[in-house]
C-alpha cells in the first residue's frame, strides 16, 4: 500500500504533468477540431522548439524561456507558410485524410533534419535550477516543472480567449465550415486559415520550451507524444480547448497515480483505455462535445 | 380504392434538447397512394422521415410498416423492408460517376449476390433507363460532384428509384429543379404510383403537391393538424393560418 | 441607365473541362431585378459565381459601377458592393445562429448599424430570434435558408446576387423573401436573381433572361417572357401534370 | 573490392563490412563504436595492414532498426562481397545481425552484445569482444557489499532498469546476488526505452527510502533518473548506474552533482595492457579526446579479428571463415581490455571493474588490485 | 460511351497482369546475388502489406495508420504458435492469420464506430497499445528481448531460403490481388465505395454499412496477418518496437497512396517505388538521417501533386493527350432536346413507354439503343 506521502507527491507530479499535456494538446485541438486537419507533425514541431530552446541555451547561453521571444513568432510564421503553401493545396473533400499524410511527411522531415543537424544524441538543458525544488506539505515541487506548468496555463488561457472572444476566432471557424460563404461575407479566408495554423504552431513553440526545461529530447521523441496527445483530444471532445485541458489534467493525474501500482509501461495504457471508453460511450468526448456532427 | 395501411406512426416523439421536433405524431399513409406531407419550416417533416427510416431514434412512439413494427430497425433494414428515401440536402456519392451512383443502389442478396459483378448488363440497362427518364443520361460518366445542384437532385432521385422501393419518401424533390422538368417528375410519380408504389412527398411547391397527391397531411410543431384530399386542404382554415399564410 | 454590374462576353468553366459559360453578356442596372432562368446545369450558378469573384472568368470582363473589376476575389468584390447568396446550404453549421447572422456584418465597423440590422432581421424572420443561440447546422433545411438570407441582409450592397433564395422555404417565408427582394430593388439595389420558382420570380422581376447552353438564349422584359408560350413549355413549366397512364386501382 | 570476391591479389585491401546505428536510438554509442573501428583501421594500416594488405572499412547505417541491420549485413556479405564482418552496437541489433553472419558462415566478433540472450541463441561463430557479459558487470560490487559487516551492510535496495536486455541484465545481475545475500528489494521498476519523464519512478524510489539505488541505464535515462531523484532530495547510501556515469558528458549533464556515484566499466584508459598505451595515444591524436568504453570495445573487436587473420593467414569469404572461427575459439587474445578468451557460446570469461565519482573525477575503486581510490560508503550527499 | 471503352478496358489489365506475373516470377533467376533477392522479398512483403491495407483504405476510405499492428500480431501469433504450441510453421501461420482475423472482429467493432480523423487516431492508438502490451508482457512475448522464430526449413542455405520465401510471398500477393479484384468488381465492392463517398447515404440506400466495413476489415486483417506471419518466418527475429511501429502502417499508406488506392496494382506499384526509394536513399544518404527527409519529401510530393496516385496520374496524362476535353454540358438546347425526344418516340412508337415501364418494374428492356 503506497504511503500517503507518496500519493500526495504523485498527485502533485500528475497535475504538473497534466498541465504540460494540456498545453500540447491545445494546439492539436485547434487544427483538428476547428480546421479539420490531423496534424501529426505537431509533436515534431514541439521537439523542434525544444531543440531550439536547448540550442540557444547551450550554445548561446540564453535562458530557454527567453528563446521563446524568437521561437514563438518564428513558429507562427512557419505555421502561416505551412498552411498557405502546403495544406491549402489539398482538396477540401479529402482534407482530413491527406492532411494526415502530409503532416506525417512534415514530421518525418523535421525528425530527419533534427537528426542531421543535432545528431541523434539525447539532449537535456542543464539549468542552474534544474534540480532545485521546494517543499509543500512534505512533497517536493521542482522549480522547472512549476515554470512549465505556468507557461501552459498562460498559453491556454490566451488561446481560449482568442478563439471565443475575438472576431478572428469567429472568422477562423467560419472559414473552415464553409469557405465560399466565408469569403462572401468578406472574410479573407486564406489569411485567416494561415493565422489559425500559425497560432497552433505558436502553442507548439511554448510547449516545446516548457518540455525542454525538464526532459530529455531526441529527434524521434515526437512519436512518443503523438499517442497520448491524440487520446487526450478525443477524450476532451474534438475542437474543445477547455475539454482538452480537462482531459489532459485528469489523464495526467491518473497516469501518475497508476504508475505506483502498475509501473511506467502499463500506466501509459490509461490513455488508450480512456480513448476507447470515450469512443464506446461518448464519441463526442467527455468534456467538450459541442460539435454537431461526427467526423 | 384499397384502404391498406402502409406506413403508420403512433405517438412519435423526438426532442432535441429543448426543441420538440416531433410531438406525438400519429399519422397513417395508405398503400398505393401519393401522399404529401406539408408544413411550415421546422415543423418536423424531415425529422419525421429520419425517425421513420431509422436515421434517428425517436424518444417514444412506434412506426409500423404494413403491420410490422420497424421502430428500432437499422436504416438499411428499413430499406430492405421496402422504404426508400431522398434527402432534403441532396446527397450523392461525390466521386462516383452518375451511373455508379445509380448502380450503388442495387441491393444484392446472399453471398453470391454480393460477389456478383456490379456492372451486370441488366442493372446497367436499368440504371441507364432511370438516368434517361430524369433527363441526365448525358451525365452518366460524369463525377457527381461536378454536377449542378439540380442535376444532383435528379441523380439522387434516380438512385432511390433504382433501389426499387415499394414506398418512396421524397424530401423536397422539387427544390432547385427546373419547372419544365418538374412537370415530368410529376408525371413520373403518377406513373410509378400507377404501378403500385406508395409515395410520401415533403414539398413546399404547392402546385406540385396539389396536382400530384391523393392525400395530404399537414404538420405544424411536430404533429399533424389536418389531413385529407387536396381539395379539402386547400380550404382548411388551420392550414391557411399555419402554413399557406394568407 | 448605367448598369450597376455588367458581365461582358464572359467565358468561364471549372478546372480543365470545357467552358460552361460561352461568351455570355448580362447587365443589371441599379434599381432593377434581373431574373435568370434556365434548365438545370445551364450555368446560372456559374454566372453568379463569376459575378461575385468566386470563379475567375477565362475571358471577358466584369464591370461594377462602370469600373473593370475582372479577376478580383470575393472580398474585394464585397468591398465594391457586390453580395452573393449561394445556392444550397451555406450556413456555418457549427456556429450559432447569432454568430452566423453577425458574421454577415463582418465587414461593418459601425456597431450601432450592426445592432439595428440584427434587430431588423430578427423581426423579419422569427426563427432567427427564436433560435438565436442554437447551432445553425441543427436547424431544419428551410430554417437554415432563412438564416442565410438574414445573414445577407446585414449589409446593404449595391448589387445582390441571389441563387435560388426561395428553395426549401415555406410559402410564408417565400413571400417574405420576395418582399425583401422587391424592397431592395426599390431602394436602388441591382438584383440578379436565379430562381427555379420561375413564374413567381418573373412576376416580381423587371427583366428576364433565359440561359441555355451557357449562353443567353432570350432576354427581355419579364412580363414578355412570361407570356411566351414556347418558353413556358421549355423552361418555365406549368403545364398541368399529364394524366396517369393507367387508371388507379 | 571492385571485382567481387574470389580473385584477391595481395594488393587488394581486406574489406571489412560493418553496420552501425549511426542514426536513431543508439546513434550516440553507435558513433563511438564507429570511431573505435576507424581508429583500429588507421593504426593497423599505419603498421602495414593485415597480411600485407590494407584494411578498408565499409560502414552502413542501420538506423537502429533491426530490419535494417539484417538487410545491411545481407548486402555486405551477399552483394558487396566483403572479406570479413564485425558486429554493430547493442544487443538488440547484434542478435539479428549475428544470424545473418551465421547463415553465411562468417566469423562474427562483436563489440556490444553484452546481454545473456546473445549467447543463448546457439550461435557458433559469435564472440563478444569485452571482458564480461551484462549480468556479471557488478560482480565486484556485490562481493564488496556482501562482505561488509552486517550492521554496515545496506538493508534495502531500489532497482530501476530500462526495458532493454543489456540494461536489465546489469541491474538484475546485481539484484540476484544482493537478494540472495539478504538485501531486501523495495522497488523494482522497469521503464520503456523512450521514457523521458522519471518523476514518478523517482517518487517511488524516494518514498521507499532505500539504502541503495541501482539503475540499469544506457545513458540519458540514467541522467534523467538521477536529476529526478535529486529534485526530490533523496539521499541514498549508495547509487550505482550502468554505463551513464562513465560518459564524458555525464558530470555536466547532472549539474556536477556526481558525488559518490558508481558505475561498472570494462575499460579504463589507464589499463596497463601493452596495446592500450598505443591505442590511447594514437586515438587521442586522431580524435582529440581519449577513448571511452564503446570505442575501446570496437577496437578490441578489431584486435581479435586481426589476431585471427594473422594467425590463420587468410581473410576472405568461404572456407577461410571457419578456420578463423576455430582459431578464435581455442586461443586467448591480448587486447586493450586485457587477455580475452571465450566459452563455447562466445561468452567472454572476465569481469568488469567498478568506478566511482570521487572529488569530481571518476576513479576505479574495485577490484582491490586495480583500484585508483578507495570506495566511499556511505556515499556523500549529491 | 460506356460500351465503347470496354474492350480496351479489358485488354490493358490482362496484359498488365501477364507482364507483371512474368516479371515477378523471373526475378529470382535474374537476381545477381542473394542480397538483391532478399530485397525482392522485402518489396514483395511491402506489396502484400499495402494491398492488404488497401482493402480497407481503398474501398471504404478509412485511413488506418495502425495496420502495422495487425502485421505484428500475425508475426507474433505465428512465432508464438511455433515456439509455445509447437505447431508446424505454416500451420501456425494459417492459424495465426485466422486468429488475427477473429480478433479483428472486436477491434473493428470498436474502431469502425467512428469515422475520419477519429478512426485515424484509434488506429494509431491500436499500434501504441499493442506495443505497450507486447513490451510489458515479457513472460509470453519475450518483451524487449525479442522473440526468435525457428526456421521453417532449417537445412536451407540463406540464398535458398530467400528464394523459397520469395515465391511464397509472390503467391500470397497473387492471392491478395485476386481477392481485391473480386471485391472491386462486385456489388459488395460498390457498396464499400459508396461508404467511402457518403456513409449515411449508403446506409439510406439499404447498404448494411457496418457489416460491410467489418467484413472488409476482417479480410484486410487476415491478409495483413498472413504477410506479417510469413515475414516472421522469413526474418526470424521479432522485436516489439519494430513489429508495432506506426512507421510500418504509414509505409503501407504511403505505398498504396503513391500507386493509387483505387487501382488493383496501385499498392504494388507503390511498394516497388517505395522499396527502391528506401534502398536508394539509404545508399545515397547512408549515414545521415537525411533518408528520413527524402522519404518525407517523397510523401509530401505525392500528396500535393498526385493525390490520386501514380497510376491515375499517368492515366490522366494519357487521356489528356489522346482525347479532347469533354464537357458535361448537354450540347443541345432545351428546344432541340424536346424535338429529338419527340422524334425518337415517334419513330419507336409505343416502345419507348414500354421500355421505361419495363425498366421501372425491374424488367429487362429489349433495347439499349439509347447508349449508341
Ligand atoms: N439534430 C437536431 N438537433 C437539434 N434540433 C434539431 C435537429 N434536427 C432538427 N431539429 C429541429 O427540429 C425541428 C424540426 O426540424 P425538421 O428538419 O424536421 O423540419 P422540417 O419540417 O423538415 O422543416 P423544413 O421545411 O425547413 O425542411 C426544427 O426546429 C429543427 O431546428
Ligand atoms: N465544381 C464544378 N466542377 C465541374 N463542373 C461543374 C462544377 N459545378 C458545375 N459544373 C458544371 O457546370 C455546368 C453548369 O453548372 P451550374 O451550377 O452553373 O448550373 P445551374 O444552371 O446553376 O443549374 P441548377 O439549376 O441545377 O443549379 C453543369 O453542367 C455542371 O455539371
Ligand atoms: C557495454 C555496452 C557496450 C553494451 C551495450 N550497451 C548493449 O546493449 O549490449
Ligand atoms: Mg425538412
Ligand atoms: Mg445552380
Amino acid at each position: 500500500m503506497p504511503s500517503g506521502a507518496l500519493l500526495f507527491q504523485s498527485v502533485i507530479l500528475g497535475l504538473l504533468l497534466g498541465g504540460l499535456y494540456a498545453l500540447l494538446a491545445a494546439g492539436l485541438t485547434l487544427y483538428f477540431g476547428i480546421m479539420r486537419v490531423v496534424m501529426i507533425a505537431h509533436s515534431a514541431f514541439l521537439i523542434l522548439a525544444a531543440y531550439l530552446a536547448w540550442w540557444s541555451h547551450s550554445r548561446l547561453g540564453v535562458d530557454p524561456l527567453l528563446s521563446m521571444v524568437v521561437t514563438v513568432p518564428l513558429f507562427f510564421g512557419c505555421g502561416v507558410l505551412l498552411q498557405r503553401l502546403l495544406l491549402a493545396r489539398l482538396r477540401p473533400v479529402t482534407l482530413t485524410m491527406m492532411s494526415v499524410l502530409l503532416t506525417f511527411a512534415i514530421a518525418v522531415v523535421i525528425e530527419g533534419l533534427l537528426g542531421y543537424v543535432f545528431t541523434g544524441t539525447q539532449r537535456r538543458i542543464q539549468l542552474g535550477y534544474g534540480s532545485a525544488s521546494f517543499g509543500l506539505f512534505g512533497a517536493r515541487i521542482a522549480v522547472v516543472k512549476l515554470i512549465a506548468f505556468g507557461l501552459a496555463a498562460v498559453a491556454l488561457a490566451a488561446l481560449y480567449l482568442l478563439m471565443k472572444k475575438t472576431t478572428f476566432g469567429w472568422a477562423l471557424r467560419a472559414t473552415i465550415q464553409h469557405r465560399d460563404a466565408a469569403r462572401l461575407v468578406g472574410i479573407e479566408t486564406d489569411r485567416v486559415a494561415g493565422y489559425g495554423f500559425g497560432i497552433g504552431l505558436a502553442t507548439a513553440a511554448v510547449g516545446g520550451t516548457a518540455l525542454a526545461l525538464d526532459t530529455t529530447i531526441y529527434p524521434s521523441l515526437h512519436w512518443h507524444w503523438i499517442g497520448p496527445l491524440m487520446a487526450i483530444i478525443v477524450v476532451g471532445g474534438l475542437g474543445s480547448v477547455p475539454g482538452a485541458a480537462m482531459a489532459a489534467m485528469v489523464l495526467g493525474l491518473m497516469q501518475s497515480l497508476l504508475q505506483i501500482p502498475l509501473g511506467t509501461t502499463w500506466a501509459q495504457t490509461i490513455f488508450y483505455l480512456a480513448l476507447f471508453a470515450t469512443l464506446a460511450f461518448r464519441p463526442q468526448g467527455f468534456f467538450g462535445g459541442r460539435l454537431a456532427q461526427r467526423f | 380504392m384499397t384502404e391498406v395501411r402502409s406506413l403508420a406512426t403512433a405517438n412519435l416523439t423526438k426532442a432535441f434538447g429543448g426543441v420538440v421536433a416531433l410531438d406525438g405524431a400519429t399519422v397513417t399513409f395508405r398503400h398505393g397512394q401519393v401522399n404529401a406531407l406539408i408544413g411550415p419550416n421546422g415543423s418536423g417533416k424531415t425529422t419525421f422521415f429520419n425517425c421513420v427510416t431509422g436515421m434517428i431514434r425517436p424518444d417514444s412512439g412506434q412506426t409500423t410498416y404494413r403491420g410490422q413494427d420497424i421502430t428500432r430497425r437499422a436504416p438499411h433494414a428499413i430499406v430492405r423492408a421496402g422504404i426508400g428515401r431522398t434527402f432534403q440536402l441532396c446527397r450523392v456519392f461525390p466521386r462516383m460517376s452518375a451511373l455508379d451512383n445509380v448502380l450503388a443502389a442495387v441491393r444484392p442478396a446472399g453471398l453470391v449476390g454480393q460477389l456478383r459483378g456490379a456492372r451486370a448488363r441488366v442493372e446497367v440497362d436499368r440504371a441507364w433507363g432511370w438516368l434517361t427518364r430524369l433527363g441526365i443520361e448525358h451525365l452518366a460518366d460524369v463525377e457527381a460532384r461536378t454536377m449542378s445542384w439540380g442535376q444532383q437532385k435528379l441523380l439522387e432521385l434516380a438512385g432511390v428509384l433504382m433501389s426499387d422501393p415499394e414506398t418512396v419518401l421524397l424530401d423536397e424533390p422539387a427544390g432547385g429543379v427546373n419547372p419544365a422538368l418538374l412537370d415530368r417528375i410529376g408525371t413520373l410519380v403518377r406513373e410509378l404510383n400507377a404501378e403500385g408504389r406508395t409515395f410520401v412527398i415533403v414539398e413546399h411547391n404547392m402546385d406540385l403537391v396539389m396536382s400530384v397527391s391523393d392525400h395530404i397531411v399537414v404538420f405544424d410543431r411536430g404533429r399533424p393538424i389536418a389531413e385529407g384530399p387536396p381539395s379539402l386542404i386547400r380550404t382548411d382554415e388551420r392550414v391557411l393560418g399555419a402554413y399557406l399564410g394568407v | 441607365m448605367a448598369s450597376e454590374i455588367e458581365l461582358v462576353d464572359v467565358q468561364a468553366g471549372y478546372g480543365r473541362a470545357a467552358p460552361v459559360l460561352r461568351g455570355l453578356t448580362v447587365s443589371v442596372p441599379a434599381g432593377t431585378i434581373v431574373c435568370l432562368v434556365g434548365p438545370n446545369g445551364a450555368g446560372k450558378s456559374t454566372v453568379l459565381k463569376v459575378a461575385s469573384g468566386l470563379l475567375k472568368p477565362r475571358t471577358g470582363r466584369i464591370l461594377v459601377g462602370g469600373v473593370d473589376v475582372t479577376g478580383q476575389g470575393p472580398q474585394r468584390m464585397l468591398a465594391s458592393g457586390v453580395a452573393h447568396v449561394l445556392q444550397g446550404h451555406s450556413v456555418f453549421r457549427e456556429m450559432t445562429v447569432a454568430e452566423n447572422v453577425l458574421l454577415g456584418g463582418y465587414t461593418l465597423k459601425d456597431k450601432a448599424l450592426v445592432a439595428e440590422r440584427t434587430a431588423f432581421v430578427k423581426e423579419l424572420f422569427p426563427v432567427v430570434a427564436q433560435r438565436w443561440g442554437s447551432l445553425a447546422g441543427l436547424l431544419s433545411g428551410g430554417q437554415q435558408k432563412q438564416v442565410e438570407f438574414a445573414r445577407s441582409l446585414m449589409v446593404n450592397p449595391k448589387v445582390v446576387l441571389l441563387d435560388e433564395p426561395s428553395m426549401g422555404l415555406d410559402p410564408k417565408a417565400t413571400s417574405t423573401v420576395f418582399e425583401q427582394v422587391v424592397r431592395m430593388r426599390d431602394a436602388g439595389t441591382a438584383v440578379l436573381l436565379v430562381e427555379q420558382n420561375a413564374r413567381r420570380a418573373l412576376e416580381n422581376a423587371d427583366l428576364g433572361c433565359v440561359l441555355d447552353l451557357g449562353r443567353v438564349h432570350i432576354s427581355g422584359p419579364a412580363g414578355q417572357l412570361l407570356a411566351d408560350p414556347q418558353l413556358g413549355e421549355l423552361y418555365l413549366g406549368g403545364r398541368p401534370a399529364e394524366p396517369p397512364v393507367s387508371p388507379k386501382r | 573490392s571492385g571485382d567481387g570476391g574470389g580473385s584477391n591479389t595481395a594488393d587488394d585491401p581486406i574489406v571489412i563490412g560493418i553496420s552501425l546505428p549511426l542514426t536513431g536510438d543508439f546513434s550516440e554509442p553507435g558513433k563511438g563504436v564507429q570511431r573505435g573501428y576507424e581508429a583500429w583501421a588507421k593504426i593497423t594500416n599505419d603498421k602495414g595492414g593485415l597480411l600485407g594488405r590494407k584494411v578498408e572499412l565499409k560502414i552502413l547505417d542501420d538506423q537502429s532498426n533491426a530490419d535494417r541491420v539484417v538487410a545491411d549485413y545481407e548486402q555486405l556479405i551477399g552483394s558487396d562481397q566483403v572479406d570479413l564482418v564485425v558486429g554493430p552496437f547493442s544487443t538488440r541489433l547484434v542478435v539479428p545481425a549475428a544470424r545473418v553472419a551465421e547463415e553465411y558462415g562468417m566469423l562474427f566478433v562483436e563489440p556490444a552484445g553484452a546481454a545473456k540472450e546473445v549467447f543463448e541463441q546457439g550461435f557458433k561463430n559469435l564472440f563478444y569482444a569485452a571482458p564480461a557479459v551484462a549480468n556479471d558487470h557488478y560482480n565486484h560490487l556485490a562481493d564488496y557489499l556482501l562482505a561488509l559487516p552486517p550492521d554496515q551492510r545496506p538493508k534495502t535496495a531500489a532497482y530501476a532498469a530500462m526495458d532493454d536486455p543489456f540494461a536489465q541484465g546489469t541491474a538484475y545481475g546485481l539484484k540476484e546476488k544482493l537478494a540472495a545475500g539478504g538485501i531486501r528489494t523495495v522497488v523494482d521498476e522497469v521503464y520503456p526505452p523512450n521514457t523521458t519523464d522519471f518523476g514518478s519512478i523517482a517518487a517511488k524510489i524516494a518514498a521507499s527510502r532505500a539504502d541503495l539505488v541501482v539503475g540499469g541505464s544506457q545513458y540519458q535515462d540514467g541522467v534523467n533518473l538521477i536529476v529526478a531523484l535529486q529534485q526530490l532530495q533523496y539521499q541514498p547510501k549508495l547509487a550505482a548506474f550502468s554505463t551513464a556515469p562513465t560518459n564524458p558528458e555525464f558530470a555536466a549533464a547532472i549539474g556536477n552533482k556526481t558525488e559518490g556515484i558508481l558505475a561498472p566499466t570494462g575499460y579504463t584508459q589507464k589499463a596497463p595492457y601493452p596495446s592500450n598505451k598505443e591505442f590511447v595515444e594514437k586515438y587521442t591524436a586522431q580524435f582529440g579526446t581519449p577513448p571511452e568504453e564503446d570505442e575501446a570495445n570496437a577496437y578490441t573487436t578489431g584486435q581479435v579479428v586481426a589476431a585471427a587473420v594473422t594467425a590463420v593467414g587468410c581473410a576472405e569469404q568461404g572456407a577461410c571463415q571457419q578456420k578463423l572461427v576455430d582459431w578464435v575459439r581455442s586461443n586467448t587474445v591480448e587486447t586493450v581490455v586485457g587477455p580475452l578468451s571465450w566459452d563455447a557460446t562466445g561468452k567472454p570469461k572476465g569481469a568488469h571493474m567498478i568506478q566511482q565519482w570521487v572529488g569530481g573525477e571518476i576513479q576505479i575503486v574495485l577490484p582491490a588490485d586495480a583500484k585508483e581510490a578507495d570506495l566511499i560508503y556511505p556515499k556523500p550527499a549529491w | 460511351m460506356t460500351l465503347a471503352r470496354r474492350p480496351v478496358g479489358r485488354i490493358v489489365p490482362a496484359v498488365a497482369v501477364l507482364v507483371l506475373a512474368a516479371a515477378v516470377l523471373s526475378f529470382p533467376s535474374l537476381a545477381p546475388n542473394p542480397y538483391i533477392l532478399s530485397a525482392g522479398v522485402v518489396v514483395l512483403n511491402y506489396a502484400v502489406l499495402s494491398t492488404s491495407w488497401n482493402f480497407v483504405g481503398g474501398f471504404t476510405g478509412y485511413i488506418s495508420l495502425g495496420h502495422g499492428a495487425l502485421a505484428g500480431l500475425g508475426a507474433y501469433g505465428t512465432a508464438l504458435l511455433v515456439t509455445r504450441a509447437g505447431l508446424p510453421s505454416f500451420v501456425a501461420l494459417a492459424v495465426a492469420a485466422l486468429l488475427v482475423a477473429a480478433l479483428a472482429v472486436p477491434i473493428g467493432f470498436a474502431a469502425l464506430r467512428v469515422r475520419g480523423a477519429s478512426f485515424v487516431i484509434v488506429s494509431i492508438a491500436l499500434v501504441l497499445i499493442l506495443l505497450l502490451v507486447f513490451q510489458s508482457w515479457a513472460s509470453l512475448t519475450g518483451g524487449s528481448r525479442g522473440l526468435v522464430v525457428p526456421r521453417p526449413f532449417p537445412g536451407l542455405l540463406r540464398p535458398e531460403h530467400h528464394r523459397v520465401f520469395y515465391f511464397l510471398f509472390a503467391g500470397l500477393l497473387g492471392l491478395a490481388l485476386l481477392a481485391w479484384w473480386l471485391i472491386d468488381r462486385s456489388r459488395f465492392g460498390l457498396g464499400l465505395k459508396a461508404i467511402r463517398e457518403d456513409e449515411d447515404k449508403a446506409e439510406a440506400l439499404g447498404t448494411p454499412t457496418f457489416a460491410y466495413k467489418l467484413v472488409v476489415f476482417v479480410v484486410s486483417a487476415g491478409f495483413t496477418a498472413l504477410a506479417g506471419g510469413l515475414y516472421a518466418l522469413w526474418f526470424g527475429d521479432l522485436d516489439p518496437v519494430f513489429q508495432f511501429s506506426i512507421l510500418t502502417g504509414s509505409y503501407m499508406v504511403l505505398m498504396a497512396l503513391l500507386g493509387g488506392v483505387r487501382h488493383l496494382f496501385g499498392p504494388v506499384v507503390g511498394a516497388l517505388v517505395v522499396g527502391f526509394a528506401l534502398e536508394y536513399f539509404k545508399v545515397e544518404f547512408g549515414n545521415t538521417p537525411l533518408h528520413l527527409v527524402a522519404t518525407g519529401l517523397l510523401l509530401a510530393l505525392v500528396v500535393l501533386f498526385m493525390p490520386d496516385g501514380v497510376l491515375p496520374a499517368i492515366g490522366g496524362l494519357l487521356n489528356r493527350l489522346s482525347r479532347p476535353t469533354q464537357s458535361s454540358i448537354r450540347e443541345v438546347t432545351a428546344a432541340q432536346l424536346r424535338d429529338e425526344r419527340a422524334a425518337a418516340s415517334a419513330a419507336e412508337g409505343t416502345r419507348d413507354r414500354g421500355d421505361a415501364a419495363a425498366a421501372t418494374a425491374g424488367g429487362r428492356p429489349q433495347s439499349t439503343r439509347e447508349r449508341a
